[in-house]
Order: C-alpha cells, then structure tokens, then sequence
C-alpha cells in the first residue's frame, strides 16, 4: 500500500519536474505541456540506428529509469511513508545511484554514432569528477547519525539541520547532486550546442520518453536525497509532515533547475581538476570538522 | 518488515519498473512499427552521413583521474562502517581514520605531483 | 497532406496522440536559428521548441532559399527525423528538390510564421496518420556499401571477403553513395575559388607563408594528384584537398612518386613525445628537451602533407608482408597510427559538425578528426553557395547593390553600404555629411544587432539559457529599432553587459580558448581582440567626427574577442546617438558614370572591400574581400589538441559567417 | 550440510573455474585483468558464505571480503598503469607480443 | 526449497553467465559490462545471504571500477566494437581444460568436506555494520591500516608508471589544459 502510494507520488513528482523544466527552459509556466510531450513521444516513431548495439541501446532507458526508482525507494517522505527502510540506505542509494553511469555509458556506445558516444564517455570523466563529492559528504552525514538508515539520518537532525551543521558538505554534495543528474551547467554529457544531443540524440519516440522519464525520476529523487540528508527531511512546524517534504523537494529541484540557466557549460578539463584539488580536499575537511564537532557535542 | 521481504520488494520494484517499460513498449508498438526508409537509420550528424563506424580505440583524457580514482574510491569501503560506530568509539576512531585518510590523501598528492590530476 | 505522415488510420489512440503532437511541435531550424533570428522570426515565441537531433524534431523549418548544398544535407536531416515529420518552409516557394513538397508555406515574417503554425498544427491533427503513406528517398540518400577490415582501415572493397594483410573477415561499411558528387556541384557552383578547406593539421607548412593551392589526392594513393575534386581512380574514395605550394605543384608530386616507389627511406628525427617535431637532423626536441628519435618516413608521412589520418592510419608495408596471417600483431597495428600528445597510439574518428550544427553558424560545415574528444585536425568550409558577384555582366548597378545586400541575410546592411559607396565612388558622386551620418547610425545598428546575434549563438553552444534568451530578444528588438527605441534599450544592455561580467564560469570557459598566434590573418573584433587597432572605420571621416575610437584587447582569446563585441556594442550605442540618425543605406543615382570604386566597410565581422569597375552606370568588374573567408583558414589551428568542447568555443569566438566568400570577376 | 553454502561454494568455484580459463586464454593484458578479477570474485563469494554459514557472530569473515575488494581495486590500478605504460612504449598490450619484444 | 535459496542460485547462476559471457563476446564494452553485472549479480546474491552491507557495497563498487575498466579495454583492444569477430584467445584447450580442473576440484572440496555446524540466523543488517566498524577499528585496524598502504602504494605505483612526468618548461604558448 505504503509502496504504491509513494510510487503514485513518485509518477506526480517526476511530472511535478518535467513542468519545473519547462518552465526553466521556455519560461512559460504550463501544467499541461509534459502530458502532451510525452504522448506525443508515444505516438512518434523509435527509430532504431543501423548497426547498433541493440542490447545497450534498449536496456540504457530501462536502467536509468530502474536506477533512479530504486534510489527513490529508500527515501522518506514521513517517518512511515517510505517504500523500504533499508538498514544501508544511505549507501543503497549511492549503489543505485552509479547505474545512471553504467546506463548512459550504455546508450552513448549503443547507436554506434559519433556525438552519443563521446557523451557517454564523457559522462565517464564526470564520475570520476563527482563520485568522491557524493560519497564523502554522506559519510559525514551518517557520522552525525550514527546508522545508514535514512529515517535515522532525518531524526538526528532533529535539533539542528544538516546544511547548518555542514554547509561544506551541503555545498558539494548538492554540486555533485547536479552533476549526477547531468543538469546545466554540468550537461556534459547530452550537451546540445556541443554534441547535439550527445547520447540522447539517437533516441526517439518511446523510447526517449523512457530516458526522458528516467532522467525526470532522477531529478526528483536526488533533491529529495538533498532534502533527507541535509534540509532535516520530513520536519517543520506548524505543517504536517508530508507537507514539509514535498515543500523542500520541490524547492530544491526548482534550484536545481534553474541554476544552471545563468551560467555556462563547465568544462571537463575544469570539472575534473576543481572537483579533485579543491572537492576533494574540502570534503576530507568535512569530515574531519564534523567529527570534531560530534565528539565535542557528544 | 524482514531484511529479505525487504529485498523482494526492491526486486519488485526492478521487475514492476521493466514492466512498464515493456507495456510502453507495446503500446507504441501496437500504434505503429518504425518505416525502414533509406538514410532514416543513419545516426545524425547534422546533416551528412556519416559513414565510418565510431567503435574504434576511444582515447579518454582523464585516465590519470581514473587511476587514482579505482584506488581511492575503495577508501569508501571501509568509511561507512567506521563512521556508523564513530560516535560510540570515539576520539580513537578520528585518529585511526585520521591516519587511513592521511595516507589515501598523500597518493592523491602524490598523483597530483606527478601530473596526474590533468587531461593527458 | 503530410508526406511525412505515419503510416495507420486515424482512429481512437492514434486522434488522441494526433492532437498531442499538434501541441507539442519540436522543431530541427535550417539553414538555423541564427538565420533565423537575423530575419526577425521569433521561433520560441511562434510556440515552436527547437530541438538539437533531428530526431526529436516534427517539423524542419526551412528559412528562405537555401543553396544545393545545403538542401541536400536538409535532406539527410529530413530523412532523419522520426514519423510523423512536416516541411514547413518560410519565404519561397520554389522547389526544394530533393527534399519533399512543403507540407505548408509561409511568408518571411513573424506574423505568417504564429499563422502558419497553428495551421501546421491542424494539419497535424488531421493528418498525423495516414493510411496512404510512402517512403521518402532521395539520391542523396543512396547508401553504398563497402567492405573494409576493422583492422586495416584502408582496405576497402566493393566485395565481402577477408583481408589481404591479416585475413580477417570484412566488415560491411555504409558510405555516402553521391558524397562525391555534392562536394564537386559545390565545387562547380563555387568558380573553383572559395572552397575554403582549412588544410589539414601539417604545421610545418603552414608556419611559412608561401601561397599556397590545393590539389587533391586520394588518402589511399598517394599518387594519384589532381586539381579538382572528385573520386579516386583506384579505389574509388573521396579525395582530400591539400595544400601544395603553387609554385612547385608539379615538381613536388613528382618527386613524391619517385620517392615512394624506388629511393630508400631517408630518417628523420622525431620526439617521442610530439611526433608533430620532425627535423632532418639529430638533436633535442624544442618543446620539450626529449632527444630525438630517428624514424624512417614512411610512404604517407614523408612529405608531411598527406591527410595519413583520414583513413585512421598510415598503414603500410611491413603490415602488408607480414607473412603469417594467423597471429594478428597489434604492435603492427599501432606501429604507424599518428600518436596523441600523450604517446599513446589511439584510433581517430572523422566526425562531421556541420552544416546544421545546434552550436556553430548555419551552413558552416567543420569536418572534425577527433581523437578521443579531442580535435586532432579539422577541416571547415562553408556549404553555402554564394550567388555570383555578377549574375551577368554588365550588371545594374541598383541590381548589383540588391544582390551583394542579399548576399549575407547576417548583415544586410553592411553590405548593402559598402555597394553603395563602391558604386558612388566609382560614379564620383559626393555623399552628404547628413545621409553618411544616417548611414553610419544604420550600420552601427546592425554591428549592435550582430554582436548580440553572436552571443546569443555563444549562449546556445554552451548552454547558458539566460544569455540566450535575453540576447536573443534582444536581437529582435534592435532589428529595426528607430533612435528613441534604441535609447530605451540602452539601459537593458548595460544590465546585460554587467550581468555578464559577474557570471560564474563564464571567463573559466573562455579565457585561454582559441588563443591565436599574432602572425595569424585577423580582421575586426579578432584582430582588435588580439591588440591591433585596426578598423576601417578609423579612417572614415563620418565615424571620426562622431567621435569613434576602436576598442581593443591584448589576450587574443575567446575571452577577450567576448570583451571587444561587449565593447563595440556600447560604443555603437554612443556612435548612434552621435549620429542623430539612421537609414538604411540608399543608392544615390550614378547614372551613366564610368570608373573605377573602391571602398571598405567595417562589417560587424571585419573589414569587407570591394572593388569596382563601372561603365556607363553598369557594374562591368568588381572584386570583394570579406573578413570571413581569411579567418576560415584560422580554424584547424585554433581547434588543433583542443577537447571538444573549447574547439568549438574557439571556433565560435570568431564569429564566421559562412555566407559571405571572396570572390573576383570577371576571374 | 546446507544446500545454500552448498550453492554459494558452487558458484564461487565456477567462477573460479571461469576465471582461470580467462586468465589463461587471453592474450590481452586486459581481458586477462577481467579473468583475474573473476577469481577473486568467487573467493569472495567462498568467504563471505563461510562467514555466513559458518561463523555469522564474527564479523572478520566480513572483513576479509572488504580485503578482497581492495585488493581487486588495486590489481586493477596497478594493472590499467601497467596497461598504459606498455601501450605508449610499444604500442600493445597483447602477451604474445610481450614475450617475442622483449628488451 | 526456501526463496532465499532460489534467489542465491538464481543470482549465483546469473553471475555466473554474465562471468561466461565476458571471455565469449567479442564486443569490449560488452565485455566489460558483462563482468559488471557478473559483479551486480554477486552483490544481489550478497544481498540473499543476508550480507546487506557487503552486497550493497558491492553492488556500488564495482559498477565504477568495471566502467573504468571498460574505458580502458576500449582503449588498448584492437578491435573494441567487436566487428571483426577476432578471436583473441590463445591456448585455448589448456585453458578450458585447466579452468573445468580448477571448478571440479573446488566444487569436491565443497561437497566433500565436512563444513561443521551450520548457522541459520544472520546478525541484523544494522549490527553487521555495526560490528564491522567495531571490527575495523579494534582487532583488523593493522590490517585496515596496513590497506591503505597498500592503496597509498597502488596510487603511487601506477602514477609512476602510467603518467609521463610533467615537463617543466618555460610555458608559453603550452596548452591550457595543464595546471
């Protein structure tokens, strides 16, 4: 029951998004748009490369898609409203979290055409750049917790948020949250004024929609990690707690979206220097200042 | 719940998501099968053909991040568990990771010295 | 009725999804949405979206008459896009062949543009599926299949059957059948002169300034040498153009057969690490200190100026004796691949960008070599054919001006100006201090009009929507802006200007891309970028008792060529208001004057020149020099061991217009 | 005996087994790093099934697996380095050529 | 038959196919992610015997390290897309047979040693954590420390080997991309 309710909510969420997005990109607010994006995608033809590596090309959308819902589901909206609350949760949604990787690496060798697949391996550098900034400031969010459970890191921050507890953390993980999510300005890897599309370009039809909705479902799950680990999850006064969720969840994605319109695309070279000789660095120093802090407030 | 009902459910989810992707997938199909037309197939590339086939030795510029990444990345492994029991063992426990880290973080220096930390 | 209709009735699900695809009209713009902008059309606000794949895109907007050219990559673009697609063409009704009819035709503006929309929109809901569909084909669609060895790029064939040099099994391999041939009706169309073809990554060759003319070889067969482009006699490739020095053209291609076939190998000297270091002589290597490797040349690489990696490799002989065939040597296989900066021998992929690239000016086509994501070599050249200078001659001379003002639907004005004053210099006619102050204000305008049509292309390559947008409309508002619309927008681009010395990453992006070396040919914001005052508008008497100074910059790169447009923008908002006036530029009557003109005008690209013969009030020579077409030869170094993505910034911050060539006639 | 200990050592030796004939059959440097990472991998699994089978209550079974992790990681960096160096001296990173270029 | 014990062989059957499928395609990406989902397969079966943390771990870890490892076959194999159908084996009949060796005598000591008693319940998923971290940092912490030498001795061994040492020269008009 808990599961189908969260999931229903997940669907409304992730349309929730698509019309943040499209707001983002054509400035109009319209509620409808999405619903006719995606039938419209349904009735168009998937056309399907010559030559492709039909395996990667077909099960790319799929894991995206599966990626994202399984890291949804370890997410609380309310102390009982969460699918599964796995003893590893934190974790857990990292490990789901990688497969975006291994699907977009999928669909950008997939068609067997030039610009997807150097998005693909783009994407790869991009890894290798956030990885380590996802990671890492979850480890110092679960020293604060003392447990992996989810529901246990929203409860520890009970007294004191985690973005005030650790705003270096919140920084560079909300950073890295972006870049997971490929959205401006880290689109390295579907960029459209350098790649054309990268490894989005030779999809189509159905097909597109499924990415499309992978990549929606994505979005949402990831400011609402943000939310969990860092904006005190489901707590708030005066306002129910389902209530609060969906407030934070929502601004957060909305940030997430329209951040990247006022810059530039950054570059991979810039990615990947800055996130390892300052990202890195500063997130070791997280850690080290939350386990001073800890002990001393312990 | 029981840690296995647990992992069912998350099976479930996977099983349920390819569910639904495949019902799409035949719903579109069941709208109409893609027109094999002659160029349609061909992956786009702003308006040519292209013609040789890209699966060739890609070369990635950012092999030296990925070696100091597969080494540094298991540093994970051994960080969660230590930051569970972090509070409860205390002062010890920042010492201890305090050194691993050090260590990790002198290969990072090291890399970066060597001009690692760069596109090649 | 739709061509590209899909096939089934339209019945139940398919009306439903019929009408979800009238509202959601994704739309692939050609020649793009730059040409689109410059003629004032508001794609975004018609309701349209754009898309960057044809693949995404129901509708291909095509905007006025595009060359053959460009109409064939149309095609491919068309043939691309997914079931249910529709033409939409703005601003001619002539046939498009071999694209399909319009579905639907509109006039050039913005108003025809919303109207035809919403009629595309009935017509997708009516006709999305139809039951009387078929196939879309096209010569140029012709897909010819070839049999080469994964291995042994250079070993092609029209049969299946396995390798000569490893035995392996061949691989099918599509190919562009008519490739050929739209290159050479360029070619043709062209008068032979203004392929601008970048050659290709031999540096030694390009450091000294000897003129130089392209021949074109084949990648495969060295030997075979000709002067017009075309198709190999042995095997059948597409040849590449080179560039030879013209004055022993003969001599050279000579001694490279000679060479080839009978004279040992000379050694040369080579870094290890910059295999681009070669020298006759034993020594150490100037960029990095590494002693030099002796190597033997091989056939492809000895004269330096042969495409070896357009087939990848520079496969050669011993890979060809190798004598046993079952144990496939990988050491053979890497032994003559070109190596990357970092040593290691990687495979390269030709990739084109272009001509309908989301991020680079429409037309243009860069045929890029890619070694991983980094451009090992490029080539550009521009797709669109420019008409005639003279469509016949003696010419008009109010024809002549209507004709070189429609040459470049990016700066109308510009040009339209500088056949003004050739013709009237020619005729000796004295231009009013009041009309030449108008005229001024008019180009100035289009110079404010032009940088932000840049930047909104800037934007749109890297992906910075604000900048987009706000450009963008801005563009459109400066178009035909009379002076008091201009002083109200001023302050809108002072906020522009400023928002845009505070945005994050944007110097990151920018600061050291595309650095050019100050021996490089540069015109306009390019070269003022690079240091050099040079504007033709200095030596105007109009601009100088408005009180014109050029702007400048020293650092020479993407960053800086940002600054001298952000500059001019302001300082042609001063020009303007100077001026008190603006008017596009009318011809006054030269009558039946004869003589010869000159004049230069500083286009918001460079300086552009022409030079005119006039007899009896008819244009009988005339001779045109654009900043673009110098600058097409800038890109392959600008671009050279650049990841892709500051190669194209890089390409970006030059600002080429495909659209306008040099060209001379009679020739 | 239970039959998942049973499952989980069969499938450890399988993929042991499949593991020493990549290891062996490869002439490529790195698809023989994949055989050597398969090995590893079914004495993961042998591991952690004596652990969970056998001694639950002590979580050093549970370590040795971490170990075994790290040790693929670093096989694999050491490997990749190896790798590269190989390929921009020689252009190869396949065995039989390791042996007939030596020096 | 209890489901737990389906699903450790169903995962342990699939790991193992994807483990086949590594050495018999000839596509190196395939390859590459073949041997990932053998590992995704492994971590799933982690998951069934009731080691959440270790199968999870697994499940994320060698996702990176395989992808990394597909970078990297795509860079040094001669054919990465596989359109050759090369085969790239050597000593085939010796390696088989030595492989079904090594399975056999393996699955004989599985079957025919004596494992003692078996124990049926599993710490609770949150203790094993918590008892790995204890674990780390009382009894094993040599060993862990003695990990991160050895990880601190990878890094430096294969920067020092794979990376060309940084030319210091006079740069000017050297390419931007070094820091």
């Amino acid at each position: 029951m808990t599961t189908a309710v969260l999931l229903l909510l997940l669907a409304f969420g992730a349309y929730l998004v698509a019309v943040l997005e499209n707001w983002a990109t054509s400035g109009r607010f319209q509620l409808a748009t999405p619903a006719f994006s995606a039938l419209a995608l349904l009735g168009r033809e998937s056309v399907l490369p010559r030559k492709p590596d039909r395996i990667f090309f077909e099960v790319a959308p799929t894991l995206l898609l599966i990626s994202a819902v399984l890291a949804a589901a370890v997410i609380p909206l309310t102390p009982n409203l969460i699918i599964t609350d796995l003893a590893t949760g934190a974790l857990f949604i990292n490990a789901a979290l990688v497969y975006v990787l291994v699907a977009l690496i999928m669909a950008g060798w997939g068609p067997n055409g030039a610009y997807a697949m150097i998005g693909g391996w783009r994407f790869l550098g991009q890894l290798i750049a956030y990885a380590m900034l996802i990671v890492m400031p979850i480890t110092a969010v679960v020293m604060r917790a003392e447990s992996l459970l989810t529901t246990q890191i929203v409860v520890s921050q009970a007294g004191l948020w985690n973005i005030v507890y650790q705003p270096v953390g919140f920084v560079l993980f909300f950073i890295a949250a972006m870049a997971l999510a490929f959205l401006p300005p880290f689109d390295l890897t579907t960029a459209k004024g350098e790649l054309a599309g990268g490894v989005e370009a030779e999809y189509s039809g159905v097909r597109l929609a499924v990415f499309r909705l992978g990549r929606l479902v994505l979005i949402i799950t990831l400011a609402a990690a943000t939310v969990v680990f860092y904006l005190g999850g489901w707590q708030g006064p005066w306002l129910p707690p389902w209530a609060w969720s969906a407030i934070k969840i929502l601004a957060v994605t909305a940030i997430m979206l329209l951040a990247g319109r006022y810059m530039p695309r950054i570059r991979e070279a810039n990615l990947l220097s800055w996130c390892w000789m300052f990202g890195i660095p500063l997130a070791l120093l997280n850690i080290f200042l939350v386990g001073v802090l800890v002990l001393v407030f312990s | 719940m029981s840690t296995l009902a647990q992992y069912g459910l998350l099976l479930g989810l996977t099983v349920g998501t390819i569910g639904l992707v495949l019902s799409l997938y035949a719903l579109a199909r069941a709208i109409g099968k893609a027109r094999t037309e002659s160029g349609k197939d061909v992956p786009a590339t702003a308006g040519q053909l292209s013609r040789d086939p890209v699966w060739v030795r890609y070369h990635a510029r950012y092999y030296g991040y990925a070696l100091l990444f597969l080494a540094f990345d298991m540093e994970m492994a051994y960080m969660y568990p230590w930051a569970v029991v972090y509070k409860q063992v205390g002062l010890v426990a920042l010492l201890d990771m305090g050194v691993f880290l050090a260590i990790l973080f002198l290969g990072l220096l090291y890399g970066w010295s060597q001009g690692a930390l760069r596109r090649q | 009725m739709i061509t590209g209709a899909r096939h089934g009735k339209l019945s139940g699900l398919r009306r439903l999804l019929a009408t979800a695809m009238a509202r959601d009209l994704k739309v692939f713009v050609i020649p793009g949405p730059d040409i689109a902008r410059a003629h004032g059309l508001d794609i975004n606000a018609a309701g349209l979206q754009m898309v960057a794949s044809p693949r995404h895109a129901s509708v291909l907007l095509v905007i006025g008459a595009i060359p053959p050219a460009l109409r064939e990559a149309a095609t491919v673009i068309y043939a691309q896009m997914a079931r249910p697609r529709a033409l939409f063409v703005l601003g001619t009704n002539a046939l498009l062949s071999p694209l399909p009819d319009a579905d639907m035709t509109a006039e050039l503006s913005q108003r025809d543009l919303i109207e035809g929309v919403q009629q595309l929109r009935q017509l997708f809901s009516a006709h999305a599926f139809r039951p009387d569909i078929s196939d879309f084909d096209a010569p140029v669609l012709q897909i010819r299949l070839e049999y080469t060895c994964p291995m042994h790029p250079e070993v092609i064939q029209d049969e299946p059957g396995s390798c000569p040099k490893c035995g392996m099994t061949l691989v099918p391999r599509e190919t562009q059948a008519n490739m050929e041939h739209a290159h050479m009706e360029q070619q043709q169309t062209d008068s032979g002169t203004d392929v601008q073809m970048a050659s290709t990554h031999e540096h030694q060759h390009m450091a000294d300034d000897t003129p130089a003319s392209v021949v074109y070889t084949c990648p495969m067969h060295p030997e075979v040498v000709q002067d017009e482009p075309g198709s190999c006699p042995k095997c059948g490739m597409f040849l590449e153009p080179r560039e030879v020095k013209s004055e022993s053209t003969h001599e050279h291609q000579h001694q490279h057969q000679h060479m080839a076939d009978d004279t040992p190998a000379p050694v040369v000297y080579t870094c290890p690490m910059h295999p681009e270091v070669v020298q006759n002589e034993p020594g150490s290597c100037p960029k990095c200190g590494m002693t030099l490797v002796p190597r033997e040349t091989q056939d492809t690489h000895e004269h330096g100026d042969t495409d070896s990696h357009a087939n990848h490799t520079g496969m050669d002989h011993s890979a060809m004796n190798h004598d046993e065939m079952d144990f496939m040597s990988m050491v053979d296989v890497t032994k003559d691949l070109p190596r990357s900066t970092d040593g290691l021998p990687m495979e390269w992929i030709d990739a084109p960008f272009g001509p309908f690239f989301p991020g680079l000016p429409g037309g243009l086509l860069l045929s890029l070599t890619l070694d991983g994501d980094t451009v090992a070599s490029s080539g550009a050249l521009s797709l669109t054919e420019s008409m005639n200078l003279l469509a016949h001659s003696p010419m008009d001379s109010t024809d002549f001006m209507e004709q070189l003002a429609n040459m470049d639907p990016l700066t109308p004005v510009a040009y339209r100006l500088l056949a003004c004053r050739a013709l009237e210099n020619a005729a000796g006619i004295n231009v009013p201090a009041d009309t030449a102050r108008a005229r001024a204000g008019a180009l100035e305008r289009e110079r404010i009009t032009s940088h932000l049509g840049w930047l909104t292309l800037f934007a749109q390559q890297t992906g910075f929507d604000w900048l987009m947008r706000r450009a963008g409309s801005l563009q459109l508002k400066f178009q035909h802006a009379s002076l008091e619309q201009i002083v109200a927008l001023k302050p809108a681009i002072q906020t522009l200007i400023k928002r845009l010395q505070r945005t994050l990453l944007l110097k990151s992006r920018t600061v050291g891309i595309g650095r050019l070396m100050p021996e490089a040919t540069m015109r306009g914001p390019v070269a003022r970028a690079a240091g050099l005052h040079d504007d033709a508008r200095s030596a105007d008497q109009t601009f100088t008792t408005l009180g014109f100074t050029p702007a400048g910059r020293k650092e020479s790169d993407a960053f800086a060529r940002l600054h001298v447009r952000l500059d001019e923008i302001t300082h042609s908002l001063m020009l303007i208001e100077a001026a008190g006036a603006m008017e596009s530029p009318t011809l006054l009557p030269v009558g039946t004057a004869s003589g010869t003109g000159d004049a230069t005008v500083e286009t918001p690209r460079g300086p552009a020149r022409l030079q005119l013969t006039l007899t009896h009030g008819q244009v009988s020579a005339a001779q045109l020099e654009t900043p673009s077409t110098p600058h097409l030869d800038l890109v392959d170094p600008l671009m050279e061991q650049q990841e892709l993505g500051d190669a194209l910034v890089a390409v970006g911050s030059l600002d080429l217009s495909p659209w306008s060539s040099q060209q001379t006639f009679p020739q | 005996m239970s039959i998942e200990l049973l499952l989980a050592l069969i499938t450890g030796a399988a993929l042991f087994g499949v593991g020493i004939y990549g290891a062996l059959s490869q002439t490529n440097l790195v698809m023989i790093m994949m055989g050597v990472e398969l090995i590893l991998a079914g004495a993961m699994v042998n591991l952690l099934a004596f652990w969970r089978y056998l001694h639950p209550d002590n979580p050093a079974g549970q370590m040795f697996v971490l170990i075994i992790m790290t040790v693929m990681a670093i096989e694999m960096a050491v490997g990749f380095g190896v790798a590269i160096a190989r390929f921009r001296a020689k252009g190869s990173v396949e065995m039989e050529e390791a042996t007939e270029l030596k020096g | 038959m209890t489901a737990q014990m389906f699903f450790i062989g169903f995962f342990g059957l699939a790991s193992v196919w994807f483990g086949i499928v590594v050495f018999r395609t000839f596509s190196m990406v395939r390859s590459a992610l073949a041997l990932l989902f053998s590992q995704t397969a492994l971590g799933a079966m982690f998951l069934s015997m009731q080691a959440e943390f270790l199968g999870v771990l697994q499940i994320m870890m060698m996702a990176t390290e395989m992808s990394i490892m597909a970078i990297f076959m795509v860079m040094f194999m001669m054919d990465p897309g596989g359109l050759g159908e090369m085969d790239m084996t050597h000593q085939k009949r010796l390696s088989l047979g030595a492989g079904i060796v090594a399975f056999v005598a393996a699955v004989a000591v599985a079957v025919f040693v004596d494992w003692g008693p078996i124990a049926d319940v599993a710490p609770d998923a949150a203790q094993q954590t918590v008892d790995l971290g204890l674990e780390l940092l009382g009894r094993s912490m040599l060993i862990f420390e003695t990990a991160g030498i050895t990880i601190l001795t990878a890094m430096i061994a294969a920067t020092a080997v794979a990376i060309p040492p940084v030319k210091r020269k006079p740069s000017k008009g050297a390419t931007h991309h070094e820091h």
